[in-house]
């Protein structure tokens, strides 16, 4: 009997996570019927670069999310990551000269501190959690709020432009003809799947994820790996920070508002549990690239952003109706 | 068994938080107890209020809805265009078409247009309570959805122009000082008695407490979860409804854009007054108390002329301070 | 036994499908008013199912249920109850944010004219039932701040409250002390002299023969026949409860006795302030050491404590003379100690993972294979525990929540037996078991000692205790009250001590 | 406790920071709608110096785009106690009720930059409408004068600049003569802000791609930031054009590129006028001469952009 119940579940499973990738297929599908050229290599470097920035915080966010927190602070932490790097560049500003570039210190060093601090919000999140005893939903609001006004702060709100070369690269530099950005995002893909898949950090991280009591009495301690996901979705938060602000050359501290949803969105439409310990970086992936390809055909079919959005949230929601279907009490399920 | 001593601290320790606040507050600026600005604190406050008290519902049975910044958005649209006969007829493609100032010609006497405008908000808390019961998808996801379908249609009925016309009776909601009141913090006031008398005087309202305390035990006890679970969506649409009207009165018309972000003031309100995130623990009292911390702090920040921009800063900080009291005061946690 | 019209509730031919598994096929099954009907199987033997499908949680897809002759369809649990149906389930529903009162009459708390609930009156009748089982517990306190036992006596004051006909216990006698047990025992007598039908599920024996009047036998879905308690024994009990002969009394663990065995643990005077009081005891290579006391007595406490899991305030443990300081289990699994906690399914496995995974977990660092996991490695691993110790399972990617409890533990002790540990402690290895598995289990455990382990076994089975162990440390009140070898020890001690009588 | 405590002082620390900025001077609040471009962080600085050289305290609070704010702005300025209010509306008719509350207070409000629904004492700044006909006129006479397909990227729809510079060249393109020769792709809106004009226009260029012929802003900043996409894409020979005299803009027309012309409107001056007139209302009982002062509105293509072009210009 328990057989039965168990092939009942391999089926649903192998259903649902079919059906992703047939609605990608689909999808790209009918991108190519709209737009002929649309999977010229040209066009996919394009798509390619423009779901990196948004799949760098989905990346992270997913980490979290296997531990059964989510991080809401992400996308503010991306816009302070984007303002400092910006105003490294112009010390000057504090001068009174904007626009003329004066790093306080060489790029590259920059571009580490820039981590760096992305990392340390991020860690420090995990702290408030841990420590304080704080719900993630309610720390990393916190955190959202308190480093996006941190960011306008610095920047006393305004728009830092003009960055130097090494940054616009990171968002703006081509390889070949591949993006930079995506050599950087697909990299990053395939070390945080080799790190989840095959290292005993990843197998103790899944544990946690489900059963942070039960992991503790196998030996696993569930405070250092909710600190470490945190501190990897800051990084990665930081990471996407100046990919962006490369991309745009601005230091901006307006940017990816909301985004921390948009990728929230694509870890679970990717099949990740909220539960927590279901779920992989892959899939998010597929959840990113999915809702992209959303986007960009209805931008293609010429409908505006504002109708746009309205569509993209029915999509959605049966997106989810649709994979719950396929497994009860599944990944999105209550947990 | 008697209640222990810091028992008394968590529940009563936020109330000592607001008083001294006041304290510190008349201390650091003498306008601080001056009429207007008093008025002025009650009713800013208010707005957020009303949004928090449909989100304690929400919570307290274990749930999220993030819709209700867009439904106040789309509510005020929505109010403004019955106002205009524009019912249900989206504009020209490519809209830019200036109106002017419409001609108001009311398609619903008063009252009715109110009521209708509150059902709609009703029915959209409907359909996201009963997706999320009834396809059991955590209702962070679906009101996720539906908070980015709202905000698509308010934007995109009236590509985002504000409708201009409201009638003084609604302006009246915002403005009006009956026996020198604000009449929006005598709705909220009021409003707020009638859901703390609903919450702990009705077995309807201990049912919310129960399902969100354990599902299975409150169904064991003989309560049907579903009206339970689906019911505080509804009571947070109606809310986010009724703020939508009272906006739509402040600015003397509708504008799609309002409310941006609003569901994440009216969260931290509700978590603020120490209202569990897991559900089943909580009151209106300290949801009211949350709001009156979080417009406290920020009105005092105006008053010393401390800028928007550590405004938000501080914002964070005080979510994060309040959890982390609650936390400390009831550490009889954690087996 | 006479199908008399007296008969309460009369269940026929109740069958229950689940996709691929009929869990109930065609049972009949009546209380008549005053007996106590005891209602005993394995695990997975229906028991539960069948008294959801009474209680009303469940819908049958085929039976009747009469009420004192009146057929019944039970919609939801409320209905049942209303139409005089109670069921006090095992793992206790609660609600620990409400107050006591409110979880005794939750969805039925006493309103006034204008509907709204009125609190005194509501604390007055909770006050009122929770004397009947003399309780004395404050209504207005949150369940949550209770002790289990306190909140199980809780459920039963709401169960009285119910004023059902027929009453169900599932297994309360898992949490309670002897003290409330007698007490329950006493409320089950009068509510049988009131006239009302009591079902009583146990997976103890013992407690069948003292309250029993009749026990039906279900044995995987099918009845396996009902007797009037007064014409049947033990024996033929767990007959009909397995199915085949089971020689409960062969004992002995893996040494005879504990003289000149090498020590390996020893515990001195550890304290931890209301919990654990001056425990120091030694264990000996290749002993098991049996530690029985009642609930509250700190028996999981001081395995907690043994492996770091809760803090100490004072006191040494020396693992083969050498001091130890754990403060975390990681540590203590380092140095060579692990646990098998009581509560398997939320503590001790990871449901939502596959055997292997869950196998492996502890493991993993020596499966590697260069820098990264091996998965070859991992796989051949867990097989070869799984053939070891015949985990029942169709293969190794099976969920291990699709396991039965026996093989759930079983998966627990594969964890510990790949590395090499010295010291195990098994809490409660047997609870929810069935006899069959039970066993196997304690076979496995008798193994480990013989192959040199120390191993500390927690039980509150008094037979489970006197069967496995070499010694047996008796606690109470967070003191271990006297550590008896084998031969000395008896039921009639092992009570008493448990129950802080210093001497006989 | 120990956060209570934190949250006490926090408070304190910043007051004391604070405390001490009390004279009696006349106290002017500038509600201002956003500073999210180096015009509105211009007009920041003009209120302040013109304010200071003319003795008088000025408040000025950033609405950050939302209306609500705005209001609330508004009434704490009011509660602060001051004797008249400059206001940048986020949204035409927004603003009116709290403005009639003003009123009611005997606050005088001057609009600035953005016409105002409601009863006002003056309105200071361009001629919206002007601005968007001027490069009507230019992209009908000299950019396209065979017609084409035109994107439009407004800052807010409720807002007034927007829909007067925006309806302004529409109304050009509605001209008999003009009927039929030019299509409006779409319409985009990217609040003034040059990273959001960059966005904007990406989306264009995937909805749209090559149809597009030119792109015209609502004001500079989001034209640069449309350049900039456009640059990215490598679709050099797409038009763009904007409004407000930005200095990075001028710096793009001298270049010759794609980016073709812009119509001056001086924030710095604006601002400046409309100060000293809410001021000399407030001190010197003068009313203002018209309703609405209207600075100049002069289109700058390549021919006379040197004219303009000042590399140390705050604007």
């Amino acid at each position: 009997m328990k057989t039965n119940l168990f092939q009942g579940f391999r089926q649903r499973i192998a259903f649902t996570s079919l059906s992703r990738y047939l609605a990608l297929v689909i999808l790209f599908v009918i991108a190519s019927l709209l737009a002929p050229g649309f999977l010229s290599l040209q066009n996919v470097m394009n798509l390619l670069r423009s779901f990196s920035f948004l799949g760098f915080i989905s990346i992270g966010m997913t980490f979290v999310i296997l531990s059964a927190g989510i991080d809401l602070s992400v996308a503010s932490i991306l816009a302070f990551s984007g303002v400092v790097l910006g105003l490294f560049q112009h010390w000057g500003i504090y001068l009174g000269h904007v626009d003329k570039l004066s790093l306080i210190f060489p790029t590259p060093y920059i571009f580490l501190t820039v981590l760096a601090i992305g990392t340390l919000l991020g860690f420090v999140n995990g702290l408030v959690i841990t420590k304080l005893k704080i719900v993630d939903f309610a720390a990393t609001l916190g955190m959202m709020v308190f480093a996006r006004g941190l960011a306008f702060a610095i920047s006393g709100g305004r728009t830092i432009f003009n960055l130097d070369g090494m940054a616009l690269f990171m968002g703006r530099g081509m390889i070949g003809n591949i993006p930079f950005v995506a050599i950087l995002w697909v990299s990053a893909i395939v070390v945080c799947t080799v790190l989840l898949r095959y290292t005993v950090f990843g197998k103790n991280l899944y544990a946690c994820g489900e059963n942070p009591v039960a992991a503790r009495l196998s030996g696993i301690d569930p405070v250092f790996y909710k600190i470490a996901v945190y501190s990897i979705s800051g990084f990665f938060a930081a990471l996407a920070g100046i990919c962006m602000a490369g991309r745009l050359n601005l230091g901006e501290p307006r940017v990816a508002q909301g985004w921390e949803l948009d990728a929230i969105a694509a870890v679970v439409i990717g099949g990740t549990s909220f539960a927590g310990g279901k779920g992989g970086v892959v899939q998010t992936i597929l959840g990113v690239v999915i809702i992209g390809m959303i986007r960009n055909i209805l931008s293609l079919l010429g409908i505006l952003p504002d109708p746009q959005e309205m569509i993209m949230g029915g999509v959605l929601l049966l997106a989810v109706i649709f994979g719950s279907l396929g497994s009860r009490k599944g990944s999105l399920a209550h947990a | 068994m008697k209640p222990k001593p810091n028992r008394v601290l968590a529940d009563y320790g936020l109330y000592f938080v607001l008083l001294a606040l006041v304290l510190v507050s008349a201390i650091l600026s003498p306008l601080f107890f001056s009429y207007n600005n008093l008025a002025n604190l009650l009713t800013q406050a208010s707005f957020t209020g009303l949004l928090a008290l449909g989100m304690t519902f929400v919570i307290l049975m274990g749930g999220i809805d993030l819709s209700v910044g867009s439904m106040v958005g789309f509510a005020s649209i929505l109010y403004a265009t019955v106002l205009h006969g524009a019912l249900f007829t989206f504009m020209p493609k490519e809209i830019f078409v200036y109106q002017g100032a419409p001609k108001l010609t009311p398609i619903l006497p008063l009252p009715l247009d109110v009521l209708f405008v509150l059902a709609v908000g009703a029915f959209f808390g409907l359909i996201s309570g009963f997706i999320s019961y009834r396809f059991r998808i955590h209702s962070f996801i679906v009101t996720l959805c539906v908070m980015i379908f709202t905000r698509g249609l308010a934007v995109s009925y009236t590509h985002g122009q504000p409708l201009f016309g409201v009638p003084d009776s609604i302006s009246y909601l915002a403005y009006g000082l009956p026996a020198k009141i604000p009449m929006p913090t005598i709705i909220w006031l009021g409003a707020s008695l009638l859901c703390l008398l609903f919450l702990r005087y009705t077995r309807f309202g201990r049912g919310i407490y129960a399902v969100g305390g354990g599902e299975e035990a409150a169904r064991l006890s003989g309560i049907q979860p579903a009206w339970y679970r689906i019911f505080p969506y509804i009571a947070s649409g109606f809310f986010a409804a009724l703020v939508g009207i009272m906006m739509s009165g402040r600015m003397g018309c509708g504008d799609p854009k309002i409310g941006q972000g609003w569901e994440l003031d009216a969260i931290a309100a509700v978590v603020i007054g120490g209202t569990s995130l897991s559900g089943g623990k909580g009151s209106i009292g300290g949801t009211v108390v949350g709001v009156l911390i979080m417009g406290l702090v920020i009105n005092i920040l105006n008053l010393l002329e401390i800028q928007a921009y550590p405004q938000a800063m501080a914002k964070g900080i005080i979510i994060v301070g309040a959890l982390a009291l609650h936390s400390v005061l009831s550490r009889r946690r954690s087996r | 036994m006479n199908p008399s019209d007296a008969a309460l509730l009369e269940a026929r031919g109740i069958t229950k499908i689940y996709p691929g598994v009929v869990a109930l096929d065609n049972v009949d099954f009546q209380v008549n008013a005053g007996e106590v009907h005891c209602l005993a199987g394995e695990n997975g033997a229906g028991k539960s199912t069948l008294i959801e499908i009474i209680g009303g949680s469940y819908t049958k897809d085929a039976g009747t249920i009469r009420l004192q002759g009146r057929e019944v369809e039970f919609a939801n649990p409320r209905h049942a109850q209303e139409l005089g149906v109670a069921v006090l389930h095992q793992e206790i529903p609660i609600l620990p944010h409400l107050s006591v009162a409110e979880n005794i009459f939750l969805s039925r708390q006493p309103v006034s004219g204008a509907r709204l609930i009125s609190y005194a009156e509501m604390n007055r009748q909770a006050r009122r039932w929770l004397e009947v089982i003399q309780a004395d517990i404050d209504p207005r306190t949150l369940l949550g701040d209770l002790p289990i036992s306190r909140q199980q006596l809780v459920s039963i004051a709401k169960a009285l409250s119910l004023e059902a006909r027929v009453i169900i216990f599932d297994e309360p006698s898992a949490v309670l002390t002897i003290a409330e047990l007698k007490r329950l025992f006493q409320i089950i007598a009068s509510l049988k002299a009131e006239g009302r039908g009591i079902v009583y599920i146990s997976h103890r024996l013992e407690e069948i023969f003292e309250i029993g009047d009749r026990v039906t036998v279900l044995r995987n879905g099918k009845l396996a026949g009902t007797e009037s308690i007064g014409r049947i024994d033990r024996g033929t009990l767990i007959k009909m409860l397995v199915g085949r002969e089971i020689d409960e009394s062969q004992t002995g663990g893996g040494a005879s006795s504990v003289e000149g065995l090498a020590p390996v643990l020893e515990v001195r005077g550890l304290n931890r302030k209301g919990v654990l009081e001056d425990i120091s005891f030694t264990l000996h290579k290749g002993e098991i050491l049996g530690v029985y006391g009642l609930v509250g007595a700190g028996r999981t406490e001081l395995a907690r404590a043994l492996i770091g899991a809760d803090r100490v305030d004072s006191g040494d443990i020396l693992l083969e003379g050498r001091k130890l300081k754990i403060s975390s289990p990681r540590e203590a699994i380092r140095n060579g100690l692990c646990l098998s906690p009581e509560d398997r399914k939320t503590q001790g496995v990871f449901l939502e993972k596959s055997v292997q995974d869950n196998i492996c977990l502890p493991s993993l660092n020596s499966l590697k294979g260069g820098l990264f996991l091996s998965y070859g490695k991992i796989a051949k691993y867990a097989a070869d525990f799984v053939s070891k110790l015949r985990i029942v399972t169709p293969h190794l990617q099976q969920y291990v929540k699709f396991l039965s409890g026996g093989n759930q533990q079983k998966v627990v002790l594969a964890k510990w037996l790949g590395m090499k540990l010295k010291v195990f402690i098994f809490d409660e290895p047997t609870r929810g078991i069935d006899v069959g598995a039970k066993e196997e289990i304690r076979g496995l455990i008798k193994k480990l000692a013989r192959e040199g382990k120390a191993v500390i076994v927690i039980s509150s089975e008094i037979p489970e205790i006197l069967v496995i162990s070499d010694r047996v440390a008796v606690m109470h009140e967070g003191r271990i009250e006297a550590l008896l070898r084998r031969q000395e020890a008896t039921r009639e001690k092992l009570m008493a001590y448990s129950m802080g009588a210093k001497s006989e | 406790m120990k956060k209570r405590v934190l949250l006490v002082l926090s408070v304190l620390l910043i007051a004391a920071a604070l405390l001490g900025a009390q004279a009696k001077k006349i106290l002017i609040g500038f509600s201002h709608v956003s500073m999210n471009n180096p015009y509105y962080l211009a007009m920041d600085k003009a209120a302040r110096d013109t304010a200071a050289a003319r003795g008088a305290d000025i408040i000025v609070l950033n609405a950050e785009e939302d209306i609500s704010k705005q209001i609330a702005d508004i009434e704490s300025l009011m509660v602060k106690g001051v004797k008249g209010l400059i206001v940048n509306s986020t949204t035409e008719y927004g603003t009116m009720p709290i403005i009639k509350k003003a009123k009611a207070m005997g606050i005088p409000v001057v609009a600035i930059d953005r016409p105002l629904y409601g009863d006002y004492l003056a309105y200071v700044g361009i001629d919206q409408w002007k601005a968007g006909e001027l490069q009507g006129e230019f992209f009908t006479k000299k950019l396209l004068p065979a017609g084409g397909n035109i994107l439009l990227i407004i800052g807010d729809p409720g807002c007034p600049a927007s829909i007067g510079r925006g309806n302004g060249m529409l109304s050009i393109l509605d001209r008999p003569e003009n009927k039929g020769k030019y299509k409006i792709l779409a319409t985009y809106k990217a609040s003034y802000n040059q990273m959001l004009g960059m966005q904007k226009m990406e989306e264009g260029i995937a909805a749209y791609g090559d149809k597009i012929d030119l792109v015209y802003c609502a004001n500079d900043s989001m034209a640069l930031g449309a350049q900039a996409a456009l640059a990215n894409a490598g679709m050099e020979d797409v038009l763009v054009a904007g409004i407000d005299g930005q200095k990075e803009a001028y710096a793009e027309i001298m270049k010759g590129g794609q980016y073709k012309s812009t119509v001056i409107n001086n924030s710095w001056e604006i601002t400046q006028k409309a100060v000293n007139l809410l001021v000399d209302y407030l001190d010197k009982k003068v009313q203002p001469k018209e309703k609405s002062v209207i600075t100049g509105t002069i289109l700058v293509t390549a021919d006379n952009v040197k004219k303009y072009y000042d590399q140390n210009a705050v604007f």
